[in-house]
């Protein structure tokens, strides 16, 4: 186990670097390939000519003036902390973990990312909860009577979610509960220490478009599950003991049907933490994914560094809690 | 392995050249890594020093419980897996170190038939499509076309040549069984691995499909190798049988000699286990139990890989002949003309399978024997 | 102010995420019909009205207090004044940053301008090469500190340091003030010498190395808006990082303010309105919160919820239901400002070295469609030549190329013009235009088909709009290599001076290889004359010439002013278009609010 | 665990009654293609301590049987009638929850693939002890000490400490030996097995048999033996139902219909196989042709499509008449239309020297 731990961690690290590398290298390449420089995206209105002594002193202040991969290597290095001087204010200590410092929004890539992760956790784990209940609820329930009323109920009420894209759905919903009923307020982020009925009515709603489209694939997923499960030759062993039929349904059928639906939550999950952009856009929530958007825009790239480590690194995790996870729940996965 | 020159069971070969002759192959399986800093666990050793040689038109029986290494050794032979040591001589040809580039010819000549005939057959390609890819693989271009030559072999095997446009799932599983066989046949091969290909067979069709491989083997003057844990469908199909256990071959000999007298301890104790379908028989025939579990491959006992669950061994061995069991490891070698085994105490019982001996012997091992028959005391399960 | 510079705000992150790089193109924003005319109203005391506050204050009050609730689909690029350039932000920069002299008139089209800090107009040698400012007495920061003429002098300092101060329109400085070619901003090369800018106790002189008569509308931009000497926002508010916490010399000061979410604008008690001729505040209180759901923004707007928006004009949804019903009508405004859209006609690229075939397009070309795919009249007014509304040298009645009634085309004129050019039966060039488009390709449906109709064919050439003014369509290398014969544009003004529109975008003497504004390398030398002689004062018929010298290359072809719809609660009082910075968006420093 | 095995006159005399006995079970299954009947009229009796032996090829009906027996089919669509006396009590009739109570307690069931039929999540232990637990309330402590109890019955070596293993790390006859102290736990009246060694080796098939004969004779428990093997039913049973087409074609005590089978299925069957106690035959004799479609029952008898002596019957009554199972000796009922003398003679004739 703890070789497994040790060896996956390593991976998880490669994994990370190479994300960075590739990262690092796109946002460093695409501006050479149309013959531009990020540089231009701070120079405002009308640009510096090249050569000239004012784009020189901002080439110079970003770096980009640095051989690439000496940027890459200052960058790598400087995660580990380092002090951030534009000779301007006092220099700023960037501590552990550093993405350095993001001059468009002056800021430490760092402090975004601190400021963003909150929101974009309280989404992803809030609607992860709901689409997790809601999916396996219907799920099993359509499983278990595969061709019922409430089966065909369930299973066309998913269709058509996983056909809803949450830009649809998230307006509407704002329509229905926020516009017209009144019932909730409007949108944006009300942190959970503050106000924690206030982070819970800001959040429901994205929380409820972001789950409808997971819940529809889950239950679906539950369903094919459970179906095939229902069927193993252990489920008539169960039954042939005597047990009760919620026995073997929670204990026996659930246990193996929702085995592999943990792998794919875990991969789902750690990918979402990266990939909220339009619910968050929708919903007006200042999260990670709205960061990255919004630093792409701006091509500010130690912000898009930052959050696609973080990104990186939430999926890395993910995968490895699922892993573990897998092996504790299933005992012939041995690690 | 051998001290012999010629491959151990071959005293009394069919006259020629063998057509396959199989010298000392092993086959082992990188173990799984463990400790910290990974290292390789031991190396499993499915296949562990086999010989035999076969001659064109002859059936070898392999036969031993599951986890003997007798599907792999065919897999081995048919070069679906390459073999980590020794020799294969097809045709007098060393194919054991050939690329798949280089088998490619004589891919044509060896064919595979597997157990689960429907596992086996791609469910998206029609019969036509499955029993004709052999051409198109090889290239062959069959006189009359390969439609023709496909719709000739499935009449052959006893399929209707009308289902041509069929998919595996509208057959039964002895006519999948004749699709892969057809398939097998379809470049008139000179060998054929079977691979347990009657195992998931009822009786009647296995018989069906046991009466066709015997008519296309005297047709075609095929040689099979035929693996199979049913030790009677062996019996009747096969020429020689070698027994293997752990990698290894414990007894090979013609089929008559090894059902009517074997001598190895194992072929004693698998033979006893078949049971027969008649009452009067069964209860007068010993049972000869092994105790416990195979050992693992990758880390096979001491000496005789047998010793530890050898009934003889238990029972009627003195303590230096144990000694020598476990320190020792036997050499597969002719005991009697014909007939190689790998014991050091192999003895010849002829009352396996019918329970009476045509000689009256003393043997020492009541405890071990259980008869059905009314009255006789039990000894416990193992 | 280019249109990319707004519009990047104007992304509406809501569509899609192809949509969400999308936005620099410079797609006006669209909308229905409308039959509603703007500019003058009458004279009216209609206290609401479509277009009724474009260019008047509406529904006067004196009362004071409440909140006024502003809403952005984004942040401003940067809340300190010298590094903004979004026309919204500097709108807002009125609310907290005062200049030596500042807009006291921002609506209607002709602006007007009066001493804010300094006490007057101030004094300019007879060549316009020295401009002195005597400061009022008493004016103090936010902090209680004195405002000085050296803050004033630092906060043009400030533009020196290009590399940290970044963003905003301080080269205007730059390029005027006398300064040591060395001279790299405070934090590298300290004071700037007397030579370039002197100060005594209560005044404050600039020395230029060229004639500037607009040196007061380049006051008139916050950007020399005072900053505290040295000490700036405070410690770790200093320099790059002073836009997190600048400070205000104005009647509001920031409160709290989150970057990307909101900002809290509340009274500055230090500010007194004796000293301010030019704001009358009202409310306690400003609120702008950044709200990412366009869509949202509109129905909050819609609710009452909020009183007005601040970056862009509604939405193409709520721009129809404006269009369509009365209520929503009598609150929205649609003012022009001094914004045109264009065509580049490139004359490094074959034929349209010719003159004739530059008039070809002019003459074939479709306004009426353009401006129907734009949006229709709610998106602008069809332009004849190339001087928007508010700068000097307007004339709604010059058309050089006159294109029918209808404003479809004149195609005898144009098949007429090919023959004089040598190409009686069109010729081949392509039109440059950023994607993803605001109007999906329908704007290049249009000219295609238009100029087929001479046999002039197009074909598309397109960047993303990253790279479309900076490398595609900023270098003239490339427009010459790749043929873009046809360039799409838009251009607002800066300051509602010549020079403040047509300095970057027409002046031959100012071509950059790259980065470069002047996308068809125009290069006529009665236009850079005018330019080029900045020690006049603006007048119209300066204006009128440089328009006609122009108009007659025919490689500035202006298809439509722009225009912006608007949208503004009923509790606002005192309200009116900012058309001079804001492109019609409202000046909220003044603005009261009912209830 | 040693313990003698009982002849079958012994153990009648000691537990006379019927224990077990099916009357008439019909097992159909509407489908989009028609009705499928899978056991169609079946009846069989079996009494304490007595091993009965169903065999029949694949779809012959034995595991729905089997199924139906223990009323697995409850709650499906299956429809099923008949009786099936348990001890006195029809078992049809109830409802699935009244099932439940009999299930495991007095009917336990093995199955054909061990590791399939053990839930991989559960520990061996965990999932035996559950068995208990269902139909006995005890600690699960107490659970826990029977369940290592059983597993030293069953013959698992170093029973405590491989009871929380799970199946996977059970070789396939030890997974068979907990599968059987899972079915014993709760010492039920009646175990079926069902085709309980077909994915076991020849050794390990043994020690399984001899396993559940040690069983029976200490629980005294009746035993429905499912296979395929006549060998197994040879080897193990008292008694044998063949069945085909969902019906029983033939029954009777082991020794009767091997010593001298009367239908000509059970020829068909023993033909088939190769036998290692007889002279080699140079060629098997298969039944020709497929079994029937249970949803087409051929009309007459159903074994006619494939029977190769349907001529010695006058007329084409094979072909028009189901004959029925009618009783040949004493405790020997056979399903077929030709004369039993002639059938004897046929065997004996025919058949018997091609075994």
């Amino acid at each position: 186990m703890i070789r497994f731990i040790l060896v996956r961690f390593a991976g998880m690290i490669l994994v990370v670097f190479i994300v960075s590398v590739l990262t690092f290298g796109i946002f460093q390449l695409a501006p050479l390939l149309s013959h531009t420089s990020p540089v231009y995206y701070y120079t405002g209105k009308v640009p510096y000519p090249p050569g000239s002594p004012q784009l020189q002193a901002l080439i110079h202040r970003f770096g980009f003036d640095q051989p690439i991969p000496v940027q890459y290597w200052q960058f790598l290095t400087g995660i580990f902390g380092k002090t951030i001087t534009d000779g301007t204010s006092a220099p700023v200590q960037c501590p552990f973990p550093c993405f350095g410092y993001s001059f468009r929004q002056n800021d430490l890539v760092s402090t975004l990312i601190g400021n963003a992760w909150p929101v974009t956790l309280s989404l992803c784990i809030g609607a992860a909860i709901l689409w997790l209940v809601g999916g396996v609820l219907v799920g099993t329930f359509s499983g278990l009577k595969p061709g019922s009323f409430v089966d065909r109920a369930g299973m066309t009420g998913a269709l058509a979610a996983v056909s809803l894209p949450i830009f649809f759905t998230g307006p509407v919903l704002l329509l229905l509960f926020v516009y017209t009923l009144g019932w909730l307020p409007g949108t944006g982020y009300v942190p959970l220490t503050t106000d924690p009925l206030g982070w819970f009515e800001s959040m429901l709603l994205p929380w409820v478009s972001l789950a409808f489209i997971f819940a529809a694939l889950y239950a679906r997923l539950t369903r094919s599950n459970m179906i095939e499960t229902m069927g193993e030759d252990y489920i008539r062993t169960a039954r042939a003991k005597g047990l009760d039929r919620r026995t073997i349904v929670v204990k026996h059928g659930l246990r193996a049907a929702l085995t592999p639906i943990v792998t794919i939550f875990g991969i789902d999950f750690g990918t979402l933490i990266g990939s909220t952009v339009i619910t968050e856009s929708v919903f007006n929530l200042r999260g990670l994914g709205y960061l990255s958007i919004q630093s792409v825009r701006q091509q500010d790239l130690p912000v898009i560094l930052g959050v696609t480590i973080v990104a990186a690194v939430a999926l890395v995790i993910a995968n490895f809690i699922v892993d573990v996870l897998y092996a504790v729940i299933d005992p012939r996965v041995t690690v | 392995m051998t001290t012999t020159s010629a491959a151990p069971g071959a005293a009394t070969p069919p006259a020629g050249a063998p057509l396959l002759e199989v010298r000392d192959v092993r086959k082992h399986f990188p173990g799984r890594s463990a400790g910290l800093f990974g290292r390789r666990g031991n190396p499993v050793k499915a296949v562990d020093g086999v010989s035999f040689a076969l001659h064109q038109g002859e059936t070898l029986g392999l036969v031993g419980e599951s986890g003997c290494g007798k599907s792999t050794t065919g897999r081995v032979i048919a070069k679906l897996i390459e073999p980590t040591s020794g020799s294969i001589r097809f045709q007098g040809k060393e194919i054991a170190d050939l690329s798949t580039g280089q088998m490619r010819p004589l891919r044509r000549e060896v064919q595979m038939i597997f157990q689960d005939p429907y596992s086996s057959l791609n469910p998206r390609h029609t019969i036509g499509t499955i029993v004709g890819s052999p051409f198109r693989i090889q290239g062959a271009h069959p006189e009359g076309g390969i439609k023709k030559a496909v719709q000739g072999l499935m009449e052959r095997v006893g399929l209707n040549p009308e289902h041509y446009n069929r998919y595996p799932h509208e057959f039964s599983g002895g006519q999948r069984q004749r699709i892969g066989i057809a398939r097998a046949l379809a470049l008139r091969p000179q060998l054929i691995v079977c691979d347990e290909p009657v195992s998931a067979l009822d009786v009647s069709v296995q018989a069906q499909v046991v009466n066709l491989l015997e008519d296309l083997q005297n047709e075609f003057g095929l040689a099979y190798v035929f693996i199979a844990h049913d030790l009677s469908v062996v019996r009747h199909i096969s020429d020689r049988v070698a027994v293997m256990y752990l990698g290894k071959i414990m007894e090979i000999t013609d089929r008559d000699t090894l059902y009517e007298a074997p001598m190895h301890p194992y072929t004693h104790a698998l033979l006893s286990a078949v049971p027969i379908p008649d009452p009067t028989v069964e209860a007068r025939r010993e049972r000869i139990l092994l105790t416990g579990d195979l050992p693992s491959p990758s880390n096979p006992p001491s000496g005789c890989v047998f010793h530890t669950r050898c009934p003889k061994y238990r029972d009627q061995l003195s303590d230096g002949e144990r000694e020598r069991c476990r320190t020792e490891e036997p050499v597969l070698e002719d005991k009697r003309p014909g007939q190689s085994v790998y014991c050091h105490f192999a003895e010849v019982r002829s009352d396996i399978i019918d329970g009476e001996a045509p000689a009256p012997r003393s043997t020492g091992i009541r405890e071990v024997i259980r008869k059905t028959a009314a009255g006789a005391p039990g000894t416990g399960i193992e | 102010m280019r249109f990319k510079r707004r519009t990047l705000a104007a992304a509406s992150v809501a569509l899609a995420g192809a949509m969400l790089l999308a936005g620099c193109s410079g797609g006006g924003s669209k909308g229905g019909t409308s039959n509603g005319s703007n500019g003058s109203n009458g004279g009216s005391a209609v206290t609401n009205g479509f277009s009724a506050a474009v260019d008047k204050a509406i529904n006067p009050s004196t009362k004071k207090g409440g909140t006024l609730k502003l809403l952005s689909s984004s942040d401003c690029d940067s809340w300190d004044p010298a590094r903004t350039y979004y026309g919204w932000c500097l709108n807002m920069q009125r609310v907290f940053s005062r200049t030596l002299i500042n807009y006291s008139k921002v609506d209607g089209t002709k602006f007007t301008l009066a001493p804010d800090l300094a006490t007057d107009m101030g004094q300019h040698n007879a060549n316009y090469t020295e401009f002195t400012y005597k400061l009022k007495s008493g004016l103090k920061y936010s902090d209680g500190k004195p405002i000085t003429p050296e803050d004033i002098k630092y906060a043009v300092e400030r533009s020196y340091a290009t590399d940290v101060i970044t963003g905003g329109p301080g080269f205007y400085f730059v390029n005027v003030i006398n300064a040591p070619k060395s001279y790299k901003g405070p934090y590298k090369s300290g004071d700037l010498p007397a030579s370039a800018i002197s100060t005594t106790s209560d005044s404050i002189t600039f020395h230029l190395k060229q004639p500037f008569a607009d040196f007061n509308y380049l006051l008139a931009l916050p950007t020399s808006a005072p900053v505290p000497s040295k000490v700036e926002g405070g410690s770790g508010f200093v320099g790059a990082t002073y836009t997190k916490h600048p400070v205000s010399s104005g009647p509001f000061q920031i409160q709290s303010y989150t970057p990307q979410k909101s900002i809290v604008f509340t009274r500055n008690k230090y500010w007194s309105q004796s000293t301010d001729t030019i704001r009358k505040p009202l409310v306690d209180e400003i609120d702008l919160t950044v709200d990412s759901n366009s869509d949202d923004i509109d129905q909050q707007l819609k609710s009452g919820a909020a009183d007005a928006r601040m970056e862009q004009g509604v939405n193409p949804t709520f721009q129809s239901a404006i269009l369509t019903q009365p209520k929503y009508k009598a609150q929205a405004d649609n003012p022009a400002g001094p914004t045109t859209r264009y065509y580049a006609i490139a004359s490094s690229v074959k034929p349209l070295d010719n003159v004739h075939c530059r008039r070809a397009i002019a003459y074939a070309l479709n306004k009426s469609a353009s401006l129907a795919i734009a949006g229709g009249p709610a998106a602008g007014q069809i332009a004849n030549s190339a001087t928007p509304p508010g700068i000097p040298g307007y004339e709604p009645s010059y058309n050089p190329y006159p294109d029918g009634k209808d404003n479809t085309g004149n195609i005898p004129a144009a098949k007429k013009e090919l023959q004089q050019c040598g190409q009686p039966n069109g010729f081949s060039t392509k039109v440059a235009y950023a994607t993803p488009d605001a109007t999906n390709g329908k704007g290049f449906a249009n000219i295609k088909s238009a100029l087929g109709r001479v046999g002039i064919q197009v074909t598309p050439a397109t960047t993303s709009a990253e790279n479309y003014y900076s490398t595609f369509v900023g270098s003239p290398a490339n427009v010459k290599n790749q043929g873009l014969g046809i360039i799409t544009a838009g251009w607002g003004a800066d300051f509602p001076t010549l020079y403040g529109f047509y300095q970057n975008i027409v002046n031959g003497s100012a071509i950059l290889p790259e980065g470069n504004s002047n996308y068809a390398s125009i290069n006529d030398p009665t236009v850079n004359k005018i330019l080029n002689n900045t020690g006049q004062p603006v007048t119209d018929a300066l204006g009128k010439q440089l328009n006609h010298a122009l108009m007659d290359t025919a490689q500035f072809i202006p298809t439509r002013y722009s225009k912006d719809l608007w949208y503004r609660s009923t509790r606002m009082t005192n309200v009116t278009c900012n058309n001079a910075l804001g492109f019609g968006a409202y000046d909220v420093v003044n603005v009261g609010v009912m209830k | 665990m040693a313990s003698t095995t009982p002849a079958p006159a012994v153990a009648t005399a000691r537990d006379a009654e019927l224990f077990l006995s099916v009357e008439d079970l019909k097992v159909h299954f509407p489908t989009e293609d028609g009705l499928v009947k899978s056991v169609d009229g079946l009846s069989f009796e079996l009494r304490r301590g007595e091993i009965l032996g169903i065999v029949g090829e694949s779809g012959s009906g034995k595991s729905v049987t089997a199924q139906a027996i223990l009323g697995l089919h409850k709650g499906s669509r299956a429809r099923i009638s008949g009786h099936i006396w348990l001890d006195g009590r029809d078992l049809v009739p109830l409802s699935d929850e009244e099932m439940r109570g009999v299930r495991g307690s007095e009917i336990a069931m093995i199955f054909q693939d061990p590791l399939s039929s053990l839930h991989p999540f559960y520990t061996i232990g965990d999932q035996i002890a559950e068995a208990y637990r269902v139909h006995n309330k005890v600690s699960a402590r107490e659970a826990r000490a029977r369940t290592i109890e059983m597993l030293e019955k069953v013959g698992i070596p170093n029973a405590p400490g491989r009871v929380d293993d799970y199946p996977h790390q059970f070789s396939g006859g030890m997974r068979q030996r907990a599968m059987i102290a899972m079915a014993l736990i709760c010492q039920p009246k009646l175990l079926i097995a069902d085709e309980p060694t077909t994915a076991l080796d020849v050794t390990v098939q043994a020690q399984i048999l001899e396993l559940i004969k040690d069983l029976r004779d200490e629980l005294n428990s009746a035993v429905i033996l499912i296979t395929h093997d006549l060998g197994v039913v040879a080897e193990t049973c008292d008694h044998v139902v063949v069945m085909y087409g969902g019906q029983c074609v033939e029954k009777g005590s082991v020794d009767d219909v091997f010593e001298l089978p009367e239908m000509p299925y059970t020829w068909g069957l023993l033909g088939s196989m190769p036998r290692m106690d007889r002279v080699r035959q140079e060629r098997l004799t298969p039944i020709p042709g497929q079994p029937p479609s249970l949803i087409n029952v051929p009309t007459g008898c159903v074994f006619n499509t494939r029977c190769r002596f349907s001529d010695h019957v006058e007329g084409r009554r094979c072909f028009t008449e189901h004959p029925q199972l009618l009783p040949t000796a004493p405790g020997h009922e056979v399903r077929c239309h030709i004369e039993p003398e002639e059938r004897r003679r046929l065997f004996e004739l025919e058949i018997k020297p091609k075994l």
